[in-house]
């Protein structure tokens, strides 16, 4: 048996945030946040990928507000970890020109406990879709000039529901 | 201050960022709009539907018209976020 | 344009169950979900890992049902489906000596919408703790002889929201 | 018929899997479970506290101690499961 003073639930969280033009390694970034400790019992990670289900689009071009972008992203990391106990938080927003099927944005949420996993990972979720200053242009595969993508309601209506809970 | 914009907004207006001496009147964040609104036709239009455009002072968004504009260093506006 | 007969929203989820000794690759695992369709816009993946915060344990046997869990996860995965537009679900859940930090289990589901894909993978895992025959005995650091780890309440009541919800 | 033991209830009855010829009066899984404990101390002290015994019958959970054994070949014996 170890000392109780070595205690590892008290190693304080990790928290990565990114914003990049690269794609990002999801197998690479899990053992990034899980290595060297033993108090994770559950990692949840989403990626949303550029969807293209009409065959209409060529790409999608994410412009950002790069001065404010990463502060706010941080800004919300920093009330999920507040609000649930995560051993660790990444997220990785990209820009640029990304094609159907390749990878947008990832999340990471590492616990002791699965809900607190699913949890930090759906509430930054959340908060990166309606808060984090990105906005998506679509070009066409015909060439034809595209549309800004717009705002969906129902993104706002997913962010009530963190305020309806303890 | 510096202004700065982004997605159809920039397009609209034709700039991705300025610098601008603003007069004496303008104290918050609502007369900041009013102003904007009369540096010409695109500018009118982009500034009319105030609930579509977003702004934040300084990278964190700011929702009251009332804001006091003092001390800031840069504004930016923009539609609502696309993200994730 | 292509024609609308090529809707690839109509192509049908993939489903792939394992049960397996070895360890999994996450990355893997998402790119044969995903690979060769521009439908999927979400993937939500939960790994758990053998945790150790005491840094009192060994390993962990998994002890399972080899007729069973395979069918029993199954028909958990076929409601998921039924219940949530997914494109593509993957379950795997490993058996045998499992050591401090390494994976027990994969769930991974995959979406047009970020929200199914969320919903899919904790209902999944909500099923799979307390329906799918497995069974932890812990090894102590110390040589001791070891416990059965015994269920949790909590495990029930998670599984009770999924009656609750549309 | 078969039946199968796992996690503590295996390690208690000190059997993996055994092949049984149940009395003529066993129509249902109560009358399986109530045959169980008469079966010595080890199994008297398992199924004694039934509720904590879970069964499956041919690999499908069963609740219900009044579902028929007819045309059942295999019946286990657990604890509740700890995966995931």
């Amino acid at each position: 048996m170890k000392p109780s003073g070595h205690d590892l639930s008290k190693l304080s969280p990790k928290c990565d945030i990114r914003i990049q033009r690269e794609d990002f390694d999801i197998a690479a970034e899990i053992t990034r946040l899980t290595r060297g400790r033993t108090d994770t019992g559950a990692v949840v990670t989403f990626s949303g990928l550029c969807r293209d289900e009409a065959g209409a689009l060529s790409a999608l071009e994410l412009e950002h507000y790069p001065g404010m972008a990463e502060a706010e992203i941080r800004r919300i990391a920093d009330e999920a970890i507040a609000r649930w106990p995560l051993t660790g938080l990444t997220a990785i927003h990209r820009f640029g020109r990304i094609r159907p099927g390749e990878n947008i944005v990832l999340v990471i949420a590492a616990s002791a406990h699965r809900q607190a996993a699913f949890d930090g990972a759906s509430f930054l979720m959340d908060f990166l879709k309606t808060h984090a200053p990105f906005w998506k242009k679509e070009h066409r595969a015909d060439g034809s000039e595209g549309q800004w993508v717009a705002a969906k309601e129902e993104d706002d209506d997913a962010l009530k529901r963190w305020e309806e809970r303890p | 201050m510096k202004l700065v914009y982004f997605s159809w907004i920039r397009e609209r207006l034709d700039r991705t960022e300025e610098e601008v001496e603003l007069p004496e009147t303008v104290a918050t964040l609502g007369d900041l709009i009013a102003w904007q609104k009369t540096r010409g036709e695109a500018f009118e239009a982009v500034f009319e539907h105030d609930r579509v455009v977003r702004v934040a002072l300084d990278h964190a968004h700011v929702d009251d018209r009332s804001e006091p504009l003092e001390g800031v260093r840069e504004a930016a506006f923009f539609p609502p976020m696309t993200g994730g």
